[in-house]
Formats: structure tokens, C-alpha cells, sequence
């Protein structure tokens, strides 16, 4: 539905600052969903944005389109229930990482499964920052961050691992730091058909004093470079290319997740596995095969004639 | 029994029929209650005319299990009634220790043979022992002089054309069954069902049913569910719908999921809904404060009551969640609650449940019950007279100002912008927040959003007409005023009649809309009711609470049941009856004679 | 500011001191508000003698900003008042737009700068500035005439010996900023602090202090807990004290794991429990129920009350959960609830929920909130006494019969079995179970297990000493009966002196348990009481409505408080003397002089 | 605690029969852990069994032990907070597909990453069995069960690859209808010291008519040869054998991933993975090093003395 009016990362801006700290990656993933907004030409009216609660849930109020700032780990399923009423909308449904992982794991999960179109952001920087600094489900076994009082005794979950495994679509990881990738993973996850997540690296100067942009640039390490690298930049090709082949399918997966568990000296970024299915609107949309192609909200007539199924009960 | 049922439906009669069964898929006690009058029913009675037992357990009980619940129907069967039982149990005469009933032994199996071998149909005991219950309502059908033919038509319809053999088999076992009830029994049975020609063929439909039609015909175009009995019902019903009307149901991963995706259905635009009983209610809890401080527009919730608490008695009757509905999560918030109290009532007050959830921008629970859902009444036509669309106000850009989401009115309503449309962009939160939807933590904005948002329900009830409200069914002056909210309509009014025959004059207050609550009309009526008496299927005389809370009047004389099996006709009667004469002040009925 | 209340403390003032912040993590207006006296003082006061101001917006408001919400503090200054500042801000003096106080301008960076170098220390903007704050305290402390070394001794304790040179460097500041007022303003200021030598090292301590001790005391064993605002701190005490005492503090996924989680280790023998707050608690709705129904042992769930609906205000004050608290699910199903009203009774109640937990085999929800959770108090000594340990009844096997987990007995408390023990082994459910723990769907056994659940709230009332479940404080007869419960004792005992100093006697009836219901007790005080006044920091007036429930009296008149911030002693005596000479029913305060 | 008897399958026997149907996959579970619980020699009493709502989360009824049947989807939070607080306890914690995978998957994953020491059993049949058959999180694409009025639009999650991901220390997956490796897996699982969690393959007769026992032998195919295989008949080898090999461990994950996908004609079942790690238990202990390992219920005191945390507060 977008007019034809060129739109700019400007467009989506608010007349508030967003209240992140100093040197928060928030700043970094908000420019790369305007930026990619942009570039894809999408009206601010046809976005939805949809997020839960902490410091990332705060980022609907700085982009300037329709926003829902919903609970705590609930951002998924209201996305989907808005997604499947209003299917004309760009969903991006966002969070953080003790919100999607944490209370919202279960939805997570079972998000996967509907490969709905719609592309959910995860703000990964290892801890809960708006309640500061409690350990986040992404925290690894032994690490010790700020506020903290002893290092961590539980493992870390692996979310693209998990994704891959729970039927997600389209499986990215970002990385805050970097705009410029983070918005091009944006616009194909946008552009995917499908459910994508991309989880981001995103350094939180406040709480998470391990994973820092300084860590992540790797300037601790004996001779300095990037932990971060790209997989395109290796060739690493993330895509079924005949989704009907199954073999192809868990090939990639078992790929993609071998990647996922890298971590260290070396971090992936970019998109780790990506395949062609049909979506949950296609599902739905084959009950009615000769219906129109608009919002289901808009097909619905409220007192719209009932009587003709009154003859079931008789 | 559905097919005994529906066919008495055919035949003219009118019907009310409900099962009772345990949270198990095989092999526990389970039974249909139907009963057929030629004048409107509504409720059950307790007296069994004629029972037809497939099991010993049905006959007595499970008395020699470790942990025995319960001595069967023998108890429950009226003087003069008849007993259809399995001939090759080889139960004993004397068992049954009543000598006021008729036995009527009826070898099913031999029977089940016979009609298959007519058929041409050899007897396979997986296969074929499901048509045991056939035999036993043919006998029934027999005994009670009813034309056969109802039941074949009945089948039929079920079965479909492409299954035209299966119908076939069965009417060759019901001939055969037919034949040796007459043969044996001739006409020792006294009681005949004749039913009225001239009705109209009627429906036969439940309040799971009524609801479904009522979301459909709101224009609901999304609903979500987790199942859960006895809320899966209506869900499956607007599955079956899909292909023919504009609405997606979604199966979530959990209640939670359910009333989020229905919030999030409700801001992008649509009348969304879901549907559930207690323990997903429970799981509901942040998401209705959620989709109340966001005002979320079109949101309904249908609350289907179980027996409690916890998982408690996932398929037994129960009115025990009024109090959760009125207050059903952390703080305050405004919302609408709402009580059909039958099929009709369901029909009318879920579709205008989207009207007030569209209007005040709150969300709305219609609180219906295992009973109610379950049940199956004959209904000759379903009214859709007056039920007018109201989806409220919407904002139209100007292009001059920004749109203000939350903007403080006198009524405490917003116009809203639907998701797409230009210009109408906003952001909401469920953080406290200023008019415009952002976060706003400052103390004249608080105080206009929490009073605005709290007046929407003083506008509420200054608009709502007062049939949405309460009703007060029967003379205004009565001896004794039954106060009551929900299924328990149909028992109360089918008992009236009686008990105004014992020269007590009846009246009832039936409440529809329980937040915001009618306090004046019901202060009124109650100041002047001579004898009070509240009718609850609960523990704690939920509405009384909530009456006292309200009004400051606290109604001491109740009659309740928490034995997670529904009012019958004759409890009524009998609680009314001891009430009105001076019984003790809080009356527990369960008998055993009101089934098991 | 926790340093300059804790350097008054310690030269012998009482002190109350509170904070006020935005949900969020930097850059959101914040201010630590601290009350000195030397008689014993429980709760804020509006006026402001001494206004510590760091920048811009806590003087005049964030007014530039596209959404105000505030004005800032200089309107709360007393007449006769004090503001230090940073001079360094470029303020006009005509912009603080009054001449009744009293301005102390101090140039923050310089003097930091000064003092660091004092200490050999470079200033870097980015180490040093969170010092500012030190020089700000220093000035308030050289204008009261207080001695600089108890600061010292404070930041001493705090930073450990391992940091002297930080307390070194923080010395100097603080000299150089001494060096700085004195030369500059002398004596100007008029108000001299004074302690009282003879007071012995009292303690400054929080509700959630006090809460987690309680906890400790009952040999609370299991506390699992989510993050959130402002349940957090209780855990953060418990998580620090786990090198010390047996007791395992888990993080939970969600708030849901956490009710569950405890009720798991309740169940295998431990004390357990759980805190957190509106959302949370939501989340928890369906774990009470099931923590109800399977009679789990010593579970005692927490809530710190804040800002709702929905998210709300995160890190503000309400006591708007109560309604939820005593209806906290779907069903029916006995629980206990108790509000403690100040640290001493955190410490008490919270100890005590326990034993009513164990000793009843029902869970008990403490009610705490933002205010009394994150305030400090100066208290001498917390008194123990009469702090008994009480667990119920334990099952015995004895080898003849098998165990019964779920008795049918005439309190309603089934003596109780620990995993682990030989001959003790049960299965519990949160379905409906007879008094094996085996699932029963039977209607005589339903009706037992649901009256002796319930019977055990009879018990409650019958067996808990007054003193757990109300207090008049006061004279049996006053013009004003002030009625309300939890946090609010403070303001409520503050103001009562000033008040009474008006001619209007007031009393005050404190609810410390809210279920079961004091309702004899409560009615008989308030059939007496000449003029009953509600007060609760709500919008509903949820005790009110818990009266009126309860007791059939409706109280009309109430002082309401809705802003999301905690009553303080000026507006309860505004307030009362407001009601008693007859003003509006309904009160609502909050005024921008009492904060913002 | 074990006392030296000898403790049989039938101590473990209850007075009443479950109230599953004829045929049900349940039947073999209850046996396996009865005769796994017997062959261990652990005591009755000193076993905690927790369980979910469903069909299975009947279970607990038909064992003779400490039992809690909790809420739907809490069997895993009842049972980490039993076994913390009563650390001498053999603690299982069970349920249903829709109760793990549905709406518990926030509790399967979180779980993961702690490594108490208790053992999952899942008994996946596809369908939600006591709601009368709607499909699982475990149901497949394109799958139609004999309830469901049209095949599933929704993917499937593959709960193996999800466990190995979120942190499990020990990933396997048995056979409802093969006892006898079915207890062999499960006394592994017991025997493991951190978290197991055993994905059972469990035939639902009445719902479920697609995988069926039939099924898993393969009576449907050209050739008779059952489906299910045994990994350990393979040689497959799922143990890391140096936990401090950050490797290894990668790559017996990865491996474990891989071997998970397979579908269709072949499907393993046995050991997929397995990791000896610090438990959660150790890590709390750690706070007291010299507190007696009794459980730490019988080590507090109520009463106790807290008079010396005061001084804090001065
Ligand atoms: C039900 C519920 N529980 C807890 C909270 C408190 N809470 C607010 S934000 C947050 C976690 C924030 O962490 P994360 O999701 O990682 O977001 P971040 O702040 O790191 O961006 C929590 C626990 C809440 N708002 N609601
Ligand atoms: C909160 C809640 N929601 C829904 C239900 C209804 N319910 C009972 S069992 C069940 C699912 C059963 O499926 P599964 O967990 O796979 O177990 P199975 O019966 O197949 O063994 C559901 C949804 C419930 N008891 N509680
Ligand atoms: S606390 Fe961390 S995540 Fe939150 S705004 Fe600050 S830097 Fe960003
Ligand atoms: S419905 Fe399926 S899972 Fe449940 S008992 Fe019957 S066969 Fe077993
Ligand atoms: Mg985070
Ligand atoms: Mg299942």
C-alpha cells in the first residue's frame, strides 16, 4: 500500500530523545529500523511496531509510525493477533532479551511454528537492564557482570539455535554497533515472506561491563580484530533453495546451527539460515479461496447475516 | 442420547438436555439427561421417567472400586418409572432394591447380532460395540411409542450421504430392536411422547453455539484459543465457520498468548475476542489490565465457569468466578461485565458485548458456564431484533493536529485511529501516559488519565438500556424475590410455577451486568423485597458480596450449590420453598436424587 | 542523599527518607527526599527547608520539554528555606520567581575540581562528575552546622578499606566544599541540626529490609524471584545474606515459575516463598489457586504494591492491589492476607506468615508496597518478641492405615507429611481429590473437600490474636475515625498531634489482616465511630468496598490519593481537618507542593 | 537415602488403574519408570514425581511415591523448586507435549540453562489428549489427525534440537511402546547428575491416527522395518568426554542437532546427548562450603537467629 512518496529515516523520527544511556546500542538498532524503513519505502502509517518491557521496549515511542509498547514478554503475540487482523500492516515486533528469551520464551518457541509475516527483533545484551542488571537468559556459565554478586551458575540458552530448531523462517543475528549491517539484515528480514527473527548484539554500557562494543571490536585481545565477522563474508550461503527438499532443509539447519554455537575470539553476524514457506496468512487466507485480499479486519461487517448457519441446529 | 434428543426436537416436542462426564476420555461415568415436555422447558429435573443404563456403574455406582463417588441412577428413577438395561449384565431383580419401577432387561448384544445379521453385516466386537447405545435409545423410542423414522432422519443428517450404509446397519438394529421391545414388552410402558405437529421444526442449540453466532454476527473477525474445557466448544464452532465467514481462528500456545493476540487483533482494527474457563482466566489477569490501560477497542473475553478451584472439576458445572470477573488483576481499571443467562440472552448480549467493548474502549467478559455452554434447549427462532452496531468513535485527520490517542473527554472516550490509516499514527503503552500515548510519569497527567479512564464507566451506565442491565421477571410485589445472575435462569423460572402453587408468590431479579453494577436499581428493588433470597451456583454467594459491596445491603437468606452440578427445577423449588417457610438462612442443595 | 541521611541517623536523629524516580535508567528527573527531627518521625513532609539541587529540572521543571510533566521543587521551599545549587548553572535569580528564600549558590565543578587536586588527583569529567553529588551534601552539611566526619565515616563502611583512597579523595571534596560555604555563607542558614548524643547507633532500614529479615527469622529456605520494580530489593537482600543462612534465592524466568517454583519447595518441606509486584502478581493468579487447592504448606508470597494498572507507574507508590489480593484467581479458595504498616510490623507479620501459612496449609500474601518498601527509617531496635515458631501439625505414620494427605477434619487442617518420610507418601492434585490426593469428580466427597478447605478461614479467625488482625490506635471515642491499613500508619500517626491540636480528636483504626475479614470487630467500631474516614492511597477505596462486602457499612467519606506517589504527613492532616469540618465525601489529594 | 531392601516395580503400584484409554502409549511409560525407579533401588518415599495437566500428567496417581499432578505446563517450576528445597529427593518431573512444548515452552527452555539435578520425561503424542486431540507443538506440517477438520498449517518444533540448545546436559528420546529401552534410558537419565529430559515418542490410539504404534514399526511401509532405530545401535556416540573441551562440546551438539531432524522412515531414539557440568545444585552449595549436604529445608531453622544482620542496617 505505500504512495508513492520517497520516505526518509526522518520521517520516523518522534519529538522525543529517546531516555537510553550513553553509548546504549539501543541508539544503533533504532537508526537501523528507521534507516531500513526508509529505504524500503514504507509509509509510517502502514507500520506497526510492537514491543515489550525494558529499556528496548521503550522504541516505539521513538519511532514515529503506529506503536504498541505491551507487556513484559508479550510483544510476540500481540504482534501476531494485530499481524493476523491487519495483514496490509509491516509488523516488527521487538523486545529485549530477558523479555523474548526470558517471560516471553514460550511465545518464542511457539512463534516459530505459524512462520506468520512478520520480523521480530530481539535486543540481546545479556542482562534485564531496565530492572537493573539481573542476568538474562543469554548470559553465559561463569560470566560475572557489574551488578552482580557472583558469576553466573547457569548456561546460556542459544536463540538461533533454538529458532532453527522451533521453525522460524529466517534466522539473523545483528550486531548494535554496526548500522549499516544491522539495517540490510533488516530489510531482508522485512522482506522475507515469513517469520524472521534477528537476535542483536547489543552492548549495554551501564549493566553488562563483558560484552561491550570495546569486546565485541575486540580490543582486548592480544592483537585486535573484530570478534565480529559477517558470514557472507565467508560465503556462507543461509538459503534453502528448494524448500521442498527436505534434505536441503536440515542440511542448512545443521549448518546455520553449527554457526550459532561459535562464540569467543569469533562471532558470527549476518543471516544464518533462510527458507521459502508458506505463511500462516496463507493457511488461513485458503479457507476462503475467492475472498478478497485486504485486512480481515475490513472484510468483517459487524451485524452481518448470521441466519443461513441457524439451519445446523435445527 | 444427542439422537434421542434432536429426534424428539423433530417430533415436536420441546427438549432440554445436558450430560455430565468425568475429565477423562474413556472409560468413566458419563451421562445424558434428557427432558421433553410439550410445553417450553429450561432446566433439568431430577426424577428419571425412564433410564436407559449401558453399565452396572450406571445401575449402582462404582461401590467397589478403592475410592467410590457415587451408588448410580437406580435412586433418581420416579415411581412408576422404567429402567432399559443391558439383559446380559445379568444383574439380579433383586439389586435394584425398588419394587415402585418397571425393569425393562433388553439383551443389547443379542440385539446388536440380530440387526447386523439382518444387514448382512458380520458382528465385530471394536467395531460394532459402539451401537450398543443405539439399541438402547431404539428400545426407548420403542417403549415410549415414538415413530422410528425420527431417529433414521436424524442419522442421516449426521452421516451424510457418502456414509449412507452406516445409516442402513443402524435402522436394521433398530428394527431389530424395535421388534423385540414390542414383542416383549408390548405396551407396559405408561407413559407416551406425542409431540405437537404444528411446531415449526426448532433448533436444538447450545450457549456455546449462541455465542458463536453472536461474535459472528458483531462482525468478531478474530479469535483466539487455547483449549480448555468447556470453552473448546465455541471455538470449534467458529472453526467450522471459517470457510464461510471473514474470521481467522487462531489456536495460541497458552491464555496467556490467547488474550495478547486478541489485544493485539483489537488496536490493529478488528472485533477480537477469546475464549476460556477458569485457569486460563487466571492467566488472563495482566493482559485485561493491559488491554484496559491501552484501551484496546472491540475486545470480548467469554469466561466459561467451571468447578473450581484450580484445575478443580474441569467438566462440572459452577458459578464461581464472579468475583475474579468484577476485579480480575493487579490495580484498577475499568471494564464491562456481563451475564447471559440463556440462549437467547447469549446471542444478544455477546454481540452487544463488541458494542460497549468497541464504544468505552475497555474490554468486555460475558460470563457463561459449563451449563449454559453445554446444554442443548430447543429454541423455535433466535431474535436478532434490536441488536443495532455501535463501533464508536473514530478520529479523522485534519492535517492540522497531532492525534491524541488517549485525549482527555467528558465521557473518558478517545476517537481512535485504526493501524494504516494516514495520519493517524500513534503509540500506546502500558505504562501510565499522557494523551498522546507516551510514557508520562508526571501527576496532572496521572490524574487525568486514571479519572478518564475511570469515567468511561460512569458513561457506561448512564447509557446502557436497562435490559443489559437487570431485569426483575414476575410481579413487582412477591413474597419471596430470588436474586440471580447467569444460567440459572432457566431453573428458577420453570420453578416459579410451582412454587406459586404452594402459595408462595415469586419474583426474581435476574443481574446482567455485573461492573458496572446496577447499585441503585437493585438498592431499590431490594429495599423493598420482603424476603430476599440469593441463588448461587457457588460456595461464598458471590453476587450477595458483591451486592453488599454495591449497596451496603447484605442479603443473609441464599441458596447455593457447589457440588459442580447444575440447578435442577426441583432444587429450586424445594430451597424456594423452605426458604419462604423459615429454613435456615444459607440452604446447600445437592441430593442424591439430583443425579451423580 | 542515602549518605546524608545515614551520617543524621548516626548523630543521633531520627530520619525518614524516600526517593522518588522515573522508570528508567539515566536522565529521568529523580529526588531523595530527607526528613531530620529529633522526636521520632514516620513519613515525608511537603515542605522542603533544605532543596539540594543538582540541575535545572529539579528547580524549575522539565517545562521545555515537548510533554511537561513537572515544575520542579523550588515551590515546596519553606518560607525562611534554602537552595543550594550549582552556581555553575547560570541561573538568574529572579527566575526562581521568589524572595521568601534563601539562595546558596556553589560552583559544583570548581570546588570538585579544587578538592581533587587537594588529593593529587587529575579531574576527569567522566570518573569524577557522579561527585558532584558529594559536594552538594557537603555544602547542606557545613550550612546545618553538622560535622563533616560522620559523612566519612559512612562512605568509610561503604567503600571498604580496600578503597581508602576513594574515601581520601572524597574527604578533600568535601573539605574543599566546607572551606567553600563557610568562607562564602558563614552562618546564614538559620536551621542548625542537633543531634542527641545519648541515642544509641540506631539503625536506617527499609520495609524490604525488614521483609527479608522476617523471612530469615522464619527459616524461610526457598525464595525465588523475577526482577522487578520494587519487589527486587527484598531478594537483593536475601541473594546477600546466602553466604551466611541456608536459603536458596533463584532467579526465575517469570513470574509464573517463581509461585510455582515455591509452591513446589512448600510442598517438599521448606518455608518458601516469593515477592514481587503488580504484574507479577497478576502472573501468579493460577499458582495461588493450586497452592489452595493441594493445601501446600508455608508458602508466603509477597507484594510490593506500585504504580497500575497494567505496567503503570513501575517505580511509584499505590495501595491499589488489595480487591486482587482477597479475590486473587479464578474460584474459591481460602487464603490469608496481611498488610503490616510499618518496618517493625514488616519484620513481625512477615514472620508470622508463616506460621499462619504453615500451620493452615494455605498460602498468605503479605501486602507491602513501593513506599514502605524503599523508604528508610531510623529505628533503634526491632523487637523479636513474641515471635514463636509455629508449623502445624505433622502426620506420624504408624503403619496401620495409609496416609490420608487431604483429612476431612473438623478445623479443616489435615496434619501434613514431608517427602522423604518412610510411610508418608501422598499424591496431591490440583484437580478436586479426595482426602487421598486422588482425583474425585464424586459429589459427597466435593462437598467435603470444599468445606473443609474453607473451614480452615474459620480457623484463621477463630485462632489469630487481635493484634494480627486490627488496632484501634487511639482513644476509643474521636470526632474522626481515620480507617485504613498498610503504609500509611506514618502519616496517619504524624499528623494525628497536629490534627488533634486543631480540636478535632481523631482515632485510627489500622486492618492488618484483610482475609479472613476482622468484619465483628470492624462493624462494632464503626457502628460507634462519630465520623469514619477512609484513607488509602487508591482510587477505588478498596478497603472501603472491603467493608461495605464485608460488613454491609459503606463509608462515604475518604481520603484518596491516585497520583502515584506516597501520602505525606501534611496532606493526611489537610485531608482530616478538611473531612471533619465537613468538606467533600470524597478527598482526593496531591498537591505540587507535596512533590512531583 | 536408600534403604537395603530390595525395592520391586510393584512397591511402586497403586490401588487404582489409570483411567487411560486401551492402547495408550502412557501405559509403557508408567512401566519404565516404575521398573527404572525399582531396578535403581531408590525407596518410594524417596521419589518425587511432578507432573502436568493432561492424559499424562495423570501419572503421578499411578505411582506409589510423593507425587504432586500440578498446574498445566508447571511441572517443570513445582519440580525445580521441590528438588532445591529437598535436595535428597529423586525428583521426575513429566507431562504432555501441549503441557511442555505448549504452554510450557517458557519453563522447557529456562530450565535448560540451570542443570539441576532432575530428570523431564515428555510424553509426545502429537496431540493435546485429555482436550480431545487438537494438534501439539510436535505435530507436523501438513499433518491431519483424525479431530483436526484440516492439516496443520503450523511447522513443528523439534524439541531435542531446542533441549541441546537451551542447555540440557542430557538430550534423549524414547519409545512409549519399548519398555525395555525405554527404562535403560531412563536409568541413565536418573543416574545423570544435572537435567535430563527425554522426549518420548507416545502413540495416542484415540487422536492420534497418523503416528501411531503401527507407525513406528513401520507397518506401513513397502517393507516391514520399523522406523524407530536405536542411536547406540549405530555407534553413535553422544557423551562429551571432556566438559572442559569447548569444542567437543560443540561439536557433540552439533552432531546431536543433526541426528534430530531425521524423520520419516528412520527415527532415533536413545541418547542424543550427554555432558557432565556443574549442577545448580553445586553452584549454591558453593555460597557455604562447609553447610552439611543434607537438604537445605532440614538446615534452616525456623527461629533462627538474625540478630547479627543488623548491624548492617546501623
Ligand atoms: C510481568 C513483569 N515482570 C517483571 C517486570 C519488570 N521488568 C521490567 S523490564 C524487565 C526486564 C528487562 O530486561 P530485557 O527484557 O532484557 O530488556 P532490556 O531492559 O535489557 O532492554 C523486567 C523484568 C515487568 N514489567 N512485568
Ligand atoms: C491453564 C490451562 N489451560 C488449559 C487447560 C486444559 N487442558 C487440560 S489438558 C490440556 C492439554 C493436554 O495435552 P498434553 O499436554 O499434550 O497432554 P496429553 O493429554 O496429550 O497427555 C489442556 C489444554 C488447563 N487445564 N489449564
Ligand atoms: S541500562 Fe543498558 S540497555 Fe538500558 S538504556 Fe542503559 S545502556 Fe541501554
Ligand atoms: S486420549 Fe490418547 S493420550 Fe489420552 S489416554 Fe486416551 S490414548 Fe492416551
Ligand atoms: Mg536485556
Ligand atoms: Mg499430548
Amino acid at each position: 500500500m505505500a504512495i508513492a512518496t520517497e520516505v526518509s529515516p526522518a520521517d520516523f523520527r518522534t519529538d522525543i530523545h529517546p531516555d537510553w544511556c550513553p553509548g546504549c546500542g539501543d541508539f544503533g538498532i533504532l537508526n537501523a529500523i528507521r534507516q531500513a524503513l526508509a529505504e524500503l519505502n514504507i509509509q509510517p502509517h502502514d507500520v506497526l511496531t510492537v514491543s515489550g518491557i525494558g529499556c528496548s521496549g521503550k522504541t516505539p515511542h521513538y519511532i514515529k509510525s503506529y506503536g504498541l509498547h505491551t507487556l513484559h514478554g508479550r510483544s510476540l503475540p500481540v504482534a501476531t493477533g494485530a499481524k493476523l487482523a491487519n495483514s496490509e500492516l509491516t509488523v516488527l515486533a521487538m523486545g529485549g532479551d530477558g523479555d523474548g528469551y526470558g517471560i516471553g520464551a514460550g511465545h518464542f518457541v511457539n512463534a516459530g511454528r505459524r512462520n506468520l509475516d512478520l520480523t521480530y527483533i530481539v535486543f540481546n545484551n545479556g542482562v534485564y537492564g531496565l530492572t537493573k542488571g539481573q542476568s538474562s537468559p543469554t548470559l553465559r556459565r561463569g560470566d560475572q557482570t557489574r551488578s552482580m554478586k557472583e558469576p553466573s551458575i547457569q548456561d546460556n540458552i542459544n536463540p538461533i539455535a533454538i529458532a532453527i530448531a522451533a521453525g522460524y523462517t529466517f534466522v539473523a543475528r545483528g550486531y548494535a554497533m554496526d548500522v549499516k549491517s544491522m539495517k540490510a539484515i533488516l530489510i531482508k528480514a522485512i522482506q522475507h515472506r515469513g517469520t524472521a527473527i534477528i537476535d542483536v548484539l547489543q552492548p549495554c554500557p551501564v549493566y553488562n561491563d563483558l560484552q561491550t562494543a570495546e569486546f565485541y571490536a575486540g580490543r582486548d585481545l592480544a592483537t585486535a580484530i573484530p570478534r565480529v565477522y559477517k558470514l557472507e563474508d565467508e560465503g556462507f550461503d543461509p538459503y534453502v533453495h528448494d524448500p521442498d527438499d527436505g534434505d536441503e532443509i536440515i542440511a542448512k539447519k545443521v549448518a546455520a546451527t553449527a554457526r550459532s554455537f561459535e562464540w569467543g575470539d569469533r562471532i558470527p553476524i549476518g543471516i544464518f539460515y533462510g527458507v521459502d514457506l508458506p505463511t500462516l496468512g496463507d493457511g488461513f487466507a485458503a479457507h476462503r479461496p475467492d475472498a478478497p485480499t485486504t485486512s480481515i479486519h475490513k472484510q468483517a461487517q459487524p451485524g452481518q447475516d448470521v441466519t443461513s448457519v441457524l439451519g445446523r441446529f435445527r | 442420547a444427542e439422537v434421542f434428543a434432536k429426534a424428539c426436537a423433530r417430533a415436536g416436542l420441546f427438549v432440554f438436555s445436558n450430560i455430565e462426564y468425568h475429565s477423562n476420555i474413556s472409560g468413566k461415568h458419563a451421562y445424558y439427561r434428557v427432558r421433553v415436555n410439550q410445553k417450553p422447558i429450561n432446566s433439568p429435573i431430577d426424577g428419571v421417567d425412564l433410564f436407559l443404563a449401558l453399565d452396572r456403574e450406571s445401575l449402582f455406582g462404582d461401590v467397589d472400586s478403592p475410592y467410590p463417588t457415587h451408588r448410580g441412577h437406580i435412586g433418581q428413577v420416579t415411581p412408576d418409572g422404567g429402567v432399559i438395561y443391558d439383559a446380559e449384565l445379568g444383574v439380579d431383580d433383586g439389586e435394584f432394591g425398588r419394587d415402585d419401577i418397571r425393569l425393562f432387561p433388553v439383551p443389547y448384544g443379542e440385539i446388536l447380532k440380530a440387526g447386523l445379521s439382518r444387514g448382512g453385516v458380520d458382528y465385530e466386537p471394536r467395531r460394532h460395540d459402539i451401537m450398543r447405545n443405539m439399541v438402547s435409545v431404539a428400545a426407548s423410542f420403542a417403549l415410549l411409542g415414538v415413530n422410528m423414522d425420527e431417529i433414521v432422519h436424524v442419522l442421516q443428517e449426521r452421516l451424510g450421504e457418502h456414509r449412507q450404509h452406516l445409516v442402513d446397519m443402524n435402522e436394521r438394529v433398530l428394527e431389530a430392536t424395535s421388534d423385540y421391545v414390542h414383542e416383549r414388552y408390548g405396551d407396559d410402558f405408561p407413559v407416551h411422547l406425542r409431540g405437537i405437529d404444528s411446531r415449526a421444526n426448532p433448533m436444538l442449540i447450545r450457549g456455546a453455539d449462541a455465542s458463536a453466532l453472536g461474535k459472528l454476527h458483531a462482525g468478531c473477525s478474530f479469535q483466539s484459543y487455547y483449549p480448555i474445557a468447556p470453552a473448546t466448544e465455541e471455538s470449534e464452532v467458529l472453526i467450522s465457520l471459517q470457510s464461510e465467514y471473514p474470521i481467522v481462528v487462531l489456536q495460541g500456545e497458552d491464555e496467556i498468548a490467547c488474550i495478547n493476540m486478541s489485544i493485539g487483533a483489537a488496536h490493529a482494527g478488528a472485533r477480537a475476542s477469546t475464549a476460556t474457563s477458569g485457569p486460563g482466566f487466571s492467566l488472563m489477569a495482566e493482559g485485561l489490565g493491559f488491554a484496559s490501560i491501552t484501551e484496546a477497542p472491540g475486545l470480548v473475553l467469554t469466561v466459561y465457569q467451571r468447578g473450581g478451584p484450580s484445575t478443580g472439576l474441569p467438566t462440572r458445572q459452577s458459578q464461581g468466578d464472579l468475583r475474579f470477573a468484577v476485579h480480575p488483576g493487579h490495580s484498577e481499571f475499568p471494564h464491562v461485565v456481563l451475564a447471559p443467562g440463556d440462549v437467547q440472552e447469549t446471542l444478544s448480549l455477546t454481540f452487544k458485548a463488541f458494542n460497549y467493548a468497541d464504544r468505552y474502549q475497555l474490554p468486555v467478559i460475558v460470563m457463561m458456564d459449563r451449563f449454559l455452554a453445554n446444554s442443548f434447549w430447543t429454541v423455535d427462532e433466535l431474535s436478532f431484533e434490536g441488536l443495532q452496531v455501535d463501533r464508536g468513535e473514530f478520529y479523522q485527520p485534519n492535517g492540522r493536529e497531532s492525534y491524541k490517542r488517549h485525549q482527555v473527554t467528558e465521557s473518558g472516550v478517545s476517537p481512535r485511529s485504526v493501524p494504516g490509516q494516514p495520519g493517524g499514527q500513534f503509540v500506546t503503552t502500558s505504562d501510565e501516559h499522557n494523551e498522546y500515548g507516551k510514557i508520562s510519569e508526571g501527576i496532572p497527567n496521572r490524574h487525568a488519565q486514571v479519572e478518564k479512564r475511570m469515567r468511561k464507566l460512569a458513561q457506561v451506565e448512564r447509557d446502557a438500556p436497562v435490559e443489559d442491565r437487570w431485569e426483575l421477571h414476575g410481579t413487582e410485589d412477591a413474597d419471596v424475590t430470588v436474586v440471580a445472575w447467569g444460567s440459572t435462569k432457566g431453573a428458577i423460572l420453570d420453578a416459579h410455577h410451582v412454587v406459586e402453587r404452594e402459595g408462595i408468590s415469586v419474583n426474581y431479579l435476574q443481574i446482567r451486568m455485573l461492573r458496572p453494577f446496577p447499585a441503585d436499581a437493585v438498592a431499590t428493588i431490594l429495599e423493598k423485597a420482603k424476603m430476599p433470597v440469593l441463588l448461587e451456583d457457588n460456595f461464598e454467594g458471590q453476587l450477595g458480596r458483591l451486592i453488599a459491596e454495591e449497596t451496603g445491603i447484605k442479603i443473609d437468606r441464599m441458596l447455593l450449590k457447589y457440588s459442580g452440578r447444575p440447578f435442577s427445577q426441583n432444587e429450586v423449588e424445594t430451597g424456594l420453598i423452605q426458604a419462604a417457610r423459615g429454613g435456615p438462612e444459607r440452604i446447600v442443595l445437592s441430593t442424591e436424587k439430583s443425579g451423580v
